[in-house]
């Protein structure tokens, strides 16, 4: 830490001090500030996502459905879907952890255009303002994936409404995506070379490439889908001599690399979190640089395993199912290097340590799941169910969700100058991990039993499985308001933090916590790869 | 609670043997993950002092030998998921035909000899059957979790399936793509018997459906389930957000009008509503009902009239 | 140059590191808009795969004639375009204003002819897909599909176009106040391959509707 | 960028134009129409490299304009794939989808 930057950390000046007036935050353009406000929203979205994730769990405790409206029910499953996937998952982690950290962990002092940085914030808010009007004035009863023609022609609701609001949060995406890849590209600090970036950056600009490039398609298939809707005729109606599978495939020709971005950002904290807290270099740095790319690209290719039992050609099919096992291997090739990570460390075992190997552990379990979904004859018994349900929980609240909570506690201190109450944070870990299993395990077994998602009442044999389940979430719930409280409380009883409290590499510890405005006093220069972590000596660190 | 399901036919348990390798792969697969983590997790930690000797070199060799070894499992994966599939789509010449229409929300099946059922599907075992499907609005999808099979059902095209049940018993068929109020309620049975069985069935079920049972598909086809809920059970257990009243047990039963008269629902009664429902309105209830004069021809009246009787014999009250 | 003086963002080195990572920016931009309309595209494909006879019987029922005037004068605002971006790295903001206002007037001819006159008659001739559709018979389906993806490509390539307009205008007004100069017309680059991106969407949407289908 | 260079490109770009309407007169058959969009590709390619003068910025963007290409080329082969091979047997009236039709 320079002498400048120490007497910047003396003095108490930082992006927080830097002005306290409504003003000063809603049209700052500062990243650092950007982030807290997309962070606050985030929560937001997280809890009405939430809200509606358990109500859908209490209606399923008995098989004819303690929400007596199966239309609520619907609408409610809808609500929960798209506020989850758009306007939580989706952005979490770049939004919030990625606005703050990359121009940090790049030696710069801001993104390349900080005003197009706080527009996002703006159409991401009215975005979700649109969407939240439609949902609590009625809502959608389409499900999160509006599959044509029940949405264009069948469906009641305010579809137009809702699918406006994604559209308008889908920009937002955009460019997020954009900054980040531009920055990246441009706003290194000297010495940073490609191969000396942390691999958070590499995921970061991964998922950059797939906003940038998924998104747009979403956004003109619900354009399109707008344009049936409203006048009946499209491209999609099958008794206009339309092709329904067509909306389905430009559908998740976006939401299959969607998952991806869920994930990755989440692969790019893990790969800062296992070597800090093991004392070692992140095993096989390369492969898993290249591995992020690498899904980068193949994530778009392996979309049609969404439609296996839809009717596309059996051809398409082969094709696609070949593809989405090759999409596994790099996920695989970074669980394996997590682990060789370990391998003679020096392993702490610090809340974000373990989010991180509960983010491995849910992870896997994820991602092997999502074999029996790919090999095309166990596709068709079992999609459709709550197997399916089940794999992409465990993938993208399991996986994500953890991940952003590792990535949270890990940079809380830098982000707020505080740190947050140790055992409440490994205790928060525990009972996620714990509750998660209990909630989502069950769906497993209930969709190999042939369960069907998106019932609103079930056939009795499914209730105890579902009962389970049911009951799991207050657990789950528990632990996702566990973290809430203690976060919220360390922000004004937390004990002041360090620059680098956990003694970690990466350009955004050598700034004081919180750091001041412009990150830096002098621009770092990066000498050295990323992680090298100096071996301790076994006996000092008892 | 049963963890067991029904493998009905020979597909089906080729299906099985598929997911069970999957699941001892991903047993494997897992045991090594937690196992090495949990070993690492508790031979390194910070405070043992194990002699950790010196760092392994980097080397590409472990990293291309466990991304091979990958890629030859999932190949080997692909292949045997694919060669099921396929076998899916590639129906025997013989097969016996049953024509099926997915439809918001019932499953109607026809026999070959004009015998037709609405959320069930008499088969016989021990023969091919092929289903032919189609939808007459949205999309849906048939499946048979005992089977193991599953196909989009969608408007406008056909699709096919084929399968042969080895053991009889009633199974559940589900529609497992959504599509719209009442996906939960668009479920039926599987009834696979004896071909003998079968042969009395099919003799013993009219061709052609009954009147009442005509009446249940004009019901719901001209949106009388949307309010009145999809046995005519009214608006307590309908899954809309108007409120209409019950019908199952109207039929012969006097009705109270917000005028205050008090009527007797009988044919006559049921026609007039449906036609000029603004005249007839029921007490406490909102008259939102739109008029199907002009819409519904009189030979649909009588059948949906038969059906709303037929609801109030199955529950005399 | 001695980019150090220039003025410039703090988050950047200089002036010069600043333009080329806004030049950057746009493109990166203008390769997430060529997925946009790329959805058109492929939805051009499956449609007319399904539907051949109608979707081509469709496309003859489109004004060629309007439709290649409209491709000249892009092509030709584009290249006045350009020339005002030739004329502002020699300091000459008197050519670059004329040169834009070209190029406005231009884009501004294509909207009118597009959407006050070709459109207005596609309309009047019932071309616009619902019950009323002009073409009956076998290859009303394809017909109608292909107006669908006439009126939302032309629509959307409409709204780029409009935006364009507003920016080419933002130029003209900073240019009249003096702000751009050799050493600083970034924005005007910057816009400019915003206003030649707009020009090659046309360039592609203009086989796809008036060429392809009017086969023999 | 000089005059000459400037007036050649747009009036090349107007030559391919012609050339390209000129060409949809002649009598080619409906599955090789789409060949016509060969001339456009040359005008994009003309545009791209003279007027936006892709060849005179920093080397990444060369490389998000490869980028933009590419993944318009996985959108458009991946998703006529399905379409362009799958096999469909219409139903004959959509409106009465009844049985009596025999598929397959």
């Amino acid at each position: 830490m320079s002498a400048a930057a120490g007497a910047a950390a003396l003095s108490g000046e930082s992006y927080l001090t830097d002005g306290f007036s409504l003003r000063s935050w809603l049209l700052t353009t500062d990243h650092k500030r950007i982030a807290i406000l997309y962070l606050a929203s985030i929560t937001v979205f997280f809890f009405i996502g939430a809200a509606g994730a358990a109500l859908v769990r209490y209606n399923l405790i008995v098989p004819e459905g303690l929400i007596k409206s199966a239309e609520t029910y619907n609408r409610l499953f809808t609500m929960h879907g798209v506020v989850m996937v758009w306007f939580f998952l989706v952005p979490a982690v770049p939004v919030t952890l990625g606005n703050f950290i990359v121009p940090l962990m790049l030696g710069a002092r801001d993104l390349a255009f900080p005003k197009l940085n706080l527009v996002s914030w703006y159409l991401f808010m009215l975005g979700g303002a649109i969407v939240l009007y439609s949902l609590f004035t009625g809502g959608v009863d389409t499900g999160w994936t509006f599959y044509t023609p029940l949405t264009t022609q069948y469906s009641k609701g305010h579809v137009v409404a809702t699918v406006i609001g994604i559209f308008i949060a889908g920009f937002s995406s955009i460019a997020t995506g954009l900054n980040f890849i531009v920055s990246i590209h441009r706003l290194r600090a000297p010495g940073m070379t490609w191969f000396r970036m942390p691999v958070f950056l590499w995921s970061l600009y991964a998922t950059s490439v797939i906003l940038v490039l998924a998104t747009p398609v979403l956004a003109m298939t619900l354009v399109l889908l707008a344009f049936e809707r409203i006048f009946h005729i499209g491209v999609f109606d099958p008794t206009l001599g339309g092709d329904p599978l067509l909306f389905q495939h430009l559908f998740w020709f976006y939401s299959h690399p969607a998952v991806y971005i869920m994930i990755l950002p989440g692969f790019g904290i893990v790969s800062e979190i296992v070597p800090a807290f093991s004392r070692k270099p992140l095993f096989g740095y390369t492969f898993v640089v290249w591995a992020s790319i690498g899904i980068a690209v193949i994530s778009f290719l392996v979309w049609g395993h969404h439609m296996f039992v839809a009717g596309t050609s059996l051809f398409s099919a082969l094709v696609f199912s070949i593809l989405s096992y090759m999409v596994a291997v790099p996920s695989a090739i970074k669980v394996f290097n997590w682990i060789g990570t370990l391998h003679k460390g020096f392993i702490r075992f610090d809340a974000p340590m373990l989010y991180a190997l509960g983010f491995i552990g849910l992870f896997t379990m994820g991602g092997l799941t999502g074999l029996f979904v790919a090999a095309l004859a166990a596709d068709v018994h079992l999609t459709q169910t709550y197997f399916v349900v089940a794999h992409f929980h465990y993938v993208m609240v399991g996986g994500m969700v953890s991940a952003f909570f590792a990535g949270l506690h890990y940079w809380w201190p830098k982000i707020t100058g505080r740190h947050y109450p140790e055992m409440w944070g490994r205790a928060g870990a525990l009972i996620i991990f714990i509750g998660f299993h209990l909630t989502f395990f069950p769906q497993f077994i209930l969709g190999y039993l042939g369960m069907p998602r998106r019932y609103h009442s079930y056939a009795p044999e499914f209730q105890v499985l579902n009962v389970l389940s049911s009951a799991g979430t207050t657990i789950l719930a528990a632990g996702y308001l566990l973290p809430l409280g203690y976060l919220t409380w360390s922000l004004l009883r937390g004990e002041r933090a360090a620059p680098n409290p956990w003694d970690a590499t990466g350009l955004e510890w050598q700034t004081p916590s919180p750091p001041p405005t412009e990150n830096f006093v002098a621009t770092p220069v990066v000498t050295e790869e990323p992680y090298a972590y100096p071996r301790p000596k076994p006996q000092a660190t008892s | 609670m049963n963890l067991w399901l029904t493998a009905a036919t020979h597909n089906a348990t080729q299906v099985d043997y598929l997911i069970f390798a999957l699941v001892l792969i991903s047993c494997a697969v897992l045991a090594l993950v937690f196992g090495l983590m949990l070993l690492y997790m508790f031979k390194y930690r910070a405070g043992s002092d194990i002699d950790r000797g010196t760092l392994p070199r980097k080397t590409w060799r472990l990293e291309a030998a466990w991304t091979a070894a990958t890629l030859v499992a999932f190949f080997g994966l692909f292949v045997w998921g694919a060669k099921l599939y396929l076998l899916l789509f590639q129906p025997p010449a013989d097969a016996l035909q049953i024509h099926v229409i997915g439809k918001q929300f019932m499953w109607k099946a026809e026999h070959d000899g004009g015998q037709r059922e609405i959320n069930a599907i008499h088969l016989p075992v021990g023969l091919d059957v092929q289903l032919v499907m189609t939808s007459e609005d949205v999309i849906h999808d048939f499946s048979v979790p005992a089977f193991r099979i599953k196909h989009d059902v969608l408007p406008g095209r056909y699709e096919a399936l084929w399968f042969r049940v080895d053991i009889p018993g009633t199974y559940h068929l589900f529609c497992t793509q959504f599509c719209g109020v009442d996906h939960a309620n668009m479920v039926g049975e599987i009834v696979a018997m004896p071909k003998a069985d079968y042969q009395k069935w099919l003799a013993r079920s009219d061709a052609g459906e009954t009147l009442a049972a005509a009446g249940k598909t004009l019901f719901m086809r001209y949106g009388c389930s949307g309010c009145h809920g999809g046995d005519g059970a009214g608006a307590n257990q309908s899954q809309s957000t108007v409120r209409a009243p019950s019908l199952a047990g109207l039929y012969g039963s006097p009705v109270t009008l917000a005028d205050g008269r008090v009527v007797k629902a009988d044919d006559r009664y049921l026609r007039d509503c449906i036609l000029t429902p603004a005249r007839q309105r029921v007490a406490s209830y909102l008259p939102v009902m739109p008029s199907f004069a002009g819409e519904i021809s009189e030979e649909e009246l009588l059948k949906i009239i038969a059906y709303l009787k037929s609801l109030s014999q199955q529950e005399p009250s | 140059m001695s980019d150090a003086a220039l003025p410039h963002a703090f988050q950047y080195e200089s002036a010069r590191h600043q333009a080329r990572t806004a030049i950057a920016g746009m493109w990166l931009f203008l390769a997430s808009e060529v997925l946009f309309f790329g959805v058109l595209f492929l939805s051009w494909i499956v449609c007319r795969h399904w539907n051949q006879a109608g979707f081509d019987a469709g496309a003859r029922q489109t004004a060629l004639a309007i439709g290649t005037l409209n491709t000249v004068i892009l092509i030709t605002s584009s290249a006045f375009y350009t020339a005002g971006v030739a004329f502002i790295e020699a300091s000459n903001t008197r050519r670059l204003i004329q040169c834009c206002a070209l190029a406005w007037v231009l884009g501004l001819a294509f909207l009118i002819l597009k959407f006050g006159i070709e459109w207005h008659e596609d309309l009047a001739r019932h071309l616009f897909p619902g019950p009323r559709f002009a073409i009956t018979g076998e290859l009303r389906t394809g017909a109608q599909l292909f107006f669908v993806f006439y009126f939302v490509a032309t629509a959307l390539h409409g709204l780029h176009l409009l935006a364009g307009l507003g920016l080419v205008g933002w130029i003209i007004r900073r240019a009249g106040r003096g702000e751009f100069s050799a050493q600083y017309s970034t924005p005007v680059a910057v816009v400019g391959l915003y206003w030649s991106f707009v020009d090659m969407v046309w360039i592609v949407l203009f086989p796809l509707i008036y060429l392809i289908g009017r086969g023999p | 960028m000089s005059p000459r260079r400037l007036l050649l490109t747009w009036g090349l770009l107007l030559g391919v134009l012609a050339i390209e309407v000129g060409a949809s007169f002649l009598p080619i058959g409906r599955p090789a129409r789409p060949l016509l969009l060969l001339p456009a590709l040359l005008m994009v390619g003309m545009v791209a490299a003279i007027f936006m003068q892709i060849g005179r910025g920093p080397t990444v963007v060369r490389l998000f304009a490869a980028a933009g290409l590419l993944w318009l080329l996985i959108l458009l082969a991946l998703g006529s794939l399905d379409p362009l091979t799958r096999i469909v047997y219409p139903v004959p009236a959509m409106e009465r989808a009844t049985p009596a039709a025999n598929p397959p």
